[in-house]
């Protein structure tokens, strides 16, 4: 049984999967690129080790030089986190080919489930509803997919057959704008997960987004751990989680068949640990098989706040060989948890890429608040991988008080160096339709603006004209102060650096 | 005692700071207390009580933005001492091509001591406004020719109001 | 009914009321004195009002100026928190007569129960056991005292009879030592309290201070939210409580005694709102009441935290004239809850108090921990107040969980520009003693010395000789940089001032 | 190429830093990367692999203090370029009464260039003290008169033993 983990991944999940190992008396070994020598999952391992440059096809998707890492310092296990080598069947096949434990499922299992693909063909078999679309193995040429296109039927998605998380996806409308597409979609796909196989779906309109979280362990026992509610996304990116859905909320009924049906499709591919069963919902609450992720998800905390149970320290528990530590009918709900994604991206600019230097950073704290992270005061947030740089997971006794104590928590959060999409957040939280629960997976794209959420907010635009005065008088005075009195003046030191960084 | 006028979208502010704890905003003195946080572009502000946060810090095409209570407040703020928009105004911000002169705020035209054909350098004074009794002159971002004057002393103009374009 | 709260108090408990009253949608107003215009509860306040000079005596401990704030600003409710004015009947009685709601007691209650000598007539009036002492009302002179003394027999204690947190506490072994202990008590117990009357207990020893959390409404209803094991102190100060208590654990029958006895107390004197009766619990499990807390605790989160209810807003929903939101019967506590008190102080120097700028602090984050805290990286550190300045509160499935949570969030924790109680706390989760949940309120003074706590542990020498001497190499190529390069080089300004830091 | 003395509690160590990424230990190399976080005095430690955090800052008495793992470590180094004890050498500590001269390092008296009686001044060389191939002078922290001087050239001594006395 293994007792140092090697986690094979950067960022909040990276520091999320050694918090668990901690708590559990196992050692843990990071790995970095050359731009994350300064990362927290560096300071927080018990050893960290450089695996190669900033680009992820050089370091973090390098297989090999992660495995001799692994072989060199002994340790016996390694837990992939999400995207990068999460599902890569390769990958897990060469762990268990090194004996190495990969800590999430059988090789088969990704394979059959990381490839789109297959994974629609293996549920159907076993009489899951999916969402229509091509039907035959990956590896589809362009002219295959045009031509399998008119088929399905425009609208229709591109994705990634070894993807997830909208990377490698594009949205059809018409055949003519579709070869543009697959190529733009292959080659995300290729930088994101180092495969450029996509396939296609038609696309469910005005539908939900409900996954269901599974855990099984080698004995067989398969349970879910009840639903997330992520239709809240902007361009196929989730960005606000809840659990449980408001749209499931109480029929319990609804629920429990919406979780057979995932547990099925994970014992279909004797799906072994954490992994997510993804369905398309409609209005009549008729649900499609979507995908399954192979692999722990960026909003399980929302679960855990729900659910009480650990999953990652339960992914750990099971990848040692040990029994599930709860049976289905000890898994309830209890209260209400919401994750908002926090990215370092301009919301007043088209959700722009935001990089720099953190120069301040101030977390929401105090009851029902969890805030999972990589990045501190002082941490540079390069351009080279995801914008996500926190988690910001609230829960409550009801989904009002989550709703309310996510409003205060928002409020809290200063990060500054970076433009993130807290005002984003801040906005989809106080919109009608998001307190009636009522929204699809178009909800941001198509009902929401960010300036007409601000219309109806209460503004303080006087305070505004004072701030702003105050700091350009400020100003002023300073750069008069500074001519006056010169560069050989010590004292002006410290206000001058201050200075610099507040024009970073 | 310094004076500014401070534009948040399409509302104007004169704001006049009359010592470290007192502003006066259009006509109404405010008791006021601002302080930085932890040497950050953060700014605790107290006005007449009421606390408020401010993240404030350079705009795209100058200016301040203003972050407060999960709104963005884009804010352009004229010094009245050197009776010139600061880098900040709106006028600094076209560079290239046809550089159209619009009122920075509503106002009175008092003088446009150009007239159309004139070459000008970067600075050099296109026109002076008259607003909430300060004359401000708004000066040419760069070197260039003068052409379509729209205004003369006298008229009242609106904010953004097209003044005349230098080429 | 109020939507308007001042809240009479400073530090984390004025920040963890405001971020109660923000998620119920109640307007706040904080106070504050000129030492703390930068702090915490100021930003997060809707308004704030400078009330006075630094020393609590002229701006937290003014009645007069706060009640004034309060009509100023049309706040129709105080909420005192904790120390301060929390416990002051003539406080309490000044709210109602201004008909300002006091979110707390009525002022009888406090009168009876914030008097010590008087709760201990009015509990031993109930049928409840106490602790012999000075039976007698206040007022006591010290000759009183002196004579009263040798009836109760040494070793004995010197309470304050307006006070708590052992603040004005003294323990007195002989006659001879006790008039000067008495002064002492007396000063510190005016200064904490403005109220310099103290009374006499005998000193049970081997005991355990065990402590239950009290709810009722304006019907009466009368709850108890279970206890919190209050054991680990150092001369009278808590400084680790867990929930529930290790030497109550399963003996569910012996929580359900104590807790009916303490609500017992609590009727005796009609009590309202958030309460907390304190009992010594000796090897036999007998229990001795030994004083009620007439406001909210410190350690009220890990109470939270295990039975899932807000207390304080439970606190103002109560206040607010409605019912409890829960009876008797629903309050389960589930899982274990672990708050360790952070406090300015120097272990290994005596705990002597550390002022100064906070240079940079990084919380512990992730699942199950809960920071509560009124500082932040660049908040002031003054000597005026208190030295707690903040709370980590872990939750576990189990105590075993929460020990381990613990210790990696204490770990996590990084506090740079004063000096901190952490390293205490981490010796402290490695006791042997602790671990077994076996201590009484004597084991920090007896049976604990960091030092030799720190010989136990697995240490790394070696690790530090590089550490240092790398940093001692940095400094000199630093300072041989200075004189080489000259003040006027402006690159120098940043690491310069970044120096100036490391200095502090 | 740097070579230091560095004392952790009884311990101590010859620390020579070879080049920016490796240190020898007592004659153990290892491979090191050292980055201070967000430029405090908080460091993360790479050795050998091995992650630290240390929060190093200065001793009450000299010295340095060094935080980890939730241990406080009292180190004090000896630059051997300068050939002399830093500040937060032992004998740097004692200011008054009689100044009793320890050895700060175990190690080979190599001269002891002082008589008993004489007077020597702050600053001045009392014995030059080999140990592990450095050579360090020890030097009176003040003004007085040699007494009492217990090992002469060729002695070798332990750490903390007395060499000799300056009242």
């Amino acid at each position: 049984m293994f007792d140092k983990v090697l986690i094979a991944n950067r960022g909040e999940i990276a520091v999320r999967i050694i918090r668990a190992c901690r708590e559990l008396g196992i050692r843990t070994v990071a790995v970095f690129s050359e731009a994350d020598r300064s990362a927290l999952h560096i300071r927080l391992a018990d050893e960290a080790y450089l695996i190669g440059p900033a680009p992820s096809r050089d370091s973090y998707l390098r297989m090999d030089k992660i495995i001799d890492v692994a072989k060199k310092c002994k340790a016996r296990a390694i837990h992939p986190g999400y995207g990068f080598l999460a599902e890569r069947r390769d990958f897990a096949q060469a762990c268990e080919d090194e004996g190495i434990t990969f800590i999430g499922p059988r090789a088969s299992a990704i394979a059959a489930m990381g490839d789109k693909a297959i994974a629609r063909a293996t549920v159907v078999a076993a009489g899951i509803p999916i969402v229509p679309g091509t039907e035959d193995v990956g590896n589809l040429s362009d002219e295959a997919l045009l031509k399998a296109a008119p088929k399905i039927g425009f609208p229709l998605l591109i994705k990634a057959t070894a993807g997830g998380g909208g990377k490698g996806m594009r949205e059809v409308r018409s055949l003519d704008e579709m070869a543009n597409l697959i190529s733009a979609a292959r080659s995300e796909a290729q930088s994101a997960f180092g495969d450029g196989n996509v396939y296609l779906e038609k696309l469910v309109e005005g539908a939900r987004h409900i996954e269901f979280q599974i855990m099984a362990d080698m004995d067989g026992n398969t349970v879910h751990l009840g639903e997330r509610e992520c239709s809240l996304q902007r361009r196929h990116q989730k960005l606000l989680e809840e659990a449980p859905s408001p749209f499931i909320d109480d029929d319990e009924d609804f629920r429990q068949r919406m979780g057979a049906v995932a547990v099925k499709a994970a014992k279909a591919v004797n799906y072994l640990n954490a992994g997510t069963i993804e369905f398309l919902v409609d209005k009549d609450k008729n649900f499609y098989f979507l995908e399954m992720n192979t692999r722990l998800q960026v909003e399980h905390p929302i679960t855990e706040e729900v659910t009480g149970f650990d999953i990652v320290t339960e992914q750990l528990r099971v990848a040692r060989g040990r029994q599930l530590s709860f049976k289905q009918e000890q898994v309830k709900m209890q209260g209400w948890a919401i994750e908002c994604r926090i990215n370092a991206e301009d919301p007043y600019n088209n959700f722009l890429p935001s990089t720099g230097l953190i120069s301040h950073l101030s977390s929401p704290k105090g009851p029902g608040v969890r805030v999972d992270t990589g990045v501190y005061a002082g941490f540079q947030i390069s351009p080279y991988y995801d914008s996500m740089i926190s988690k910001l997971i609230v829960r409550g006794e009801s989904r009002a008080q989550a709703i309310l104590r996510m409003r205060r928590a928002l409020e809290e959060y200063r990060i500054v160096g970076v433009k993130t999409n807290i005002p984003f957040h801040q906005s989809i939280v106080e919109q009608a339709r998001f307190l009636a629960g009522n929204y699809d997976t178009r909800f941001v794209e198509e009902r929401f603006s960010l300036e007409h959420a601000e219309e109806g907010k209460q503004t303080f635009p006087e305070i505004a004209a004072i701030a702003a005065t105050l700091v350009a008088h400020q100003q002023a005075e300073r750069s008069a102060h500074i001519i006056a009195r010169g560069k050989r003046d010590t004292s002006n030191w410290k206000w001058v650096s201050r200075w610099e960084r507040m024009h970073r | 005692m310094a004076k500014y006028i401070a534009t948040i979208g399409e509302k104007v502010y004169a704001v006049e700071i009359i010592d470290a704890h007192h502003v006066n905003v259009n006509g109404h003195i405010y008791e006021v207390d601002f302080q930085s946080i932890s040497g950050q572009p953060v700014f605790s502000l107290l006005v007449d009580g009421g606390s408020y946060q401010a993240h404030v810090y350079p705009g795209e095409e100058g200016g301040l933005q203003v972050l407060m209570r999960g709104s963005l407040y884009a804010a352009s703020v004229v010094d009245e001492r050197e009776k010139r928009l600061s880098a900040a105004g709106s006028a600094g911000a076209v560079q290239t091509g046809e550089f159209v002169l619009r009122a920075p705020m509503p106002g009175l035209v008092v003088k446009v001591p150009v007239n159309e054909g004139d070459a000008v350098k970067k600075g050099s004074v296109l026109a002076i406004l008259e607003s909430m009794k300060m004359q401000n002159e708004l000066n040419s971002p760069r070197d260039g020719k003068v052409t379509r004057i729209q205004v003369k002393a006298g008229d009242s103009v609106e904010q953004r109001q097209t003044l005349l374009s230098v080429e």
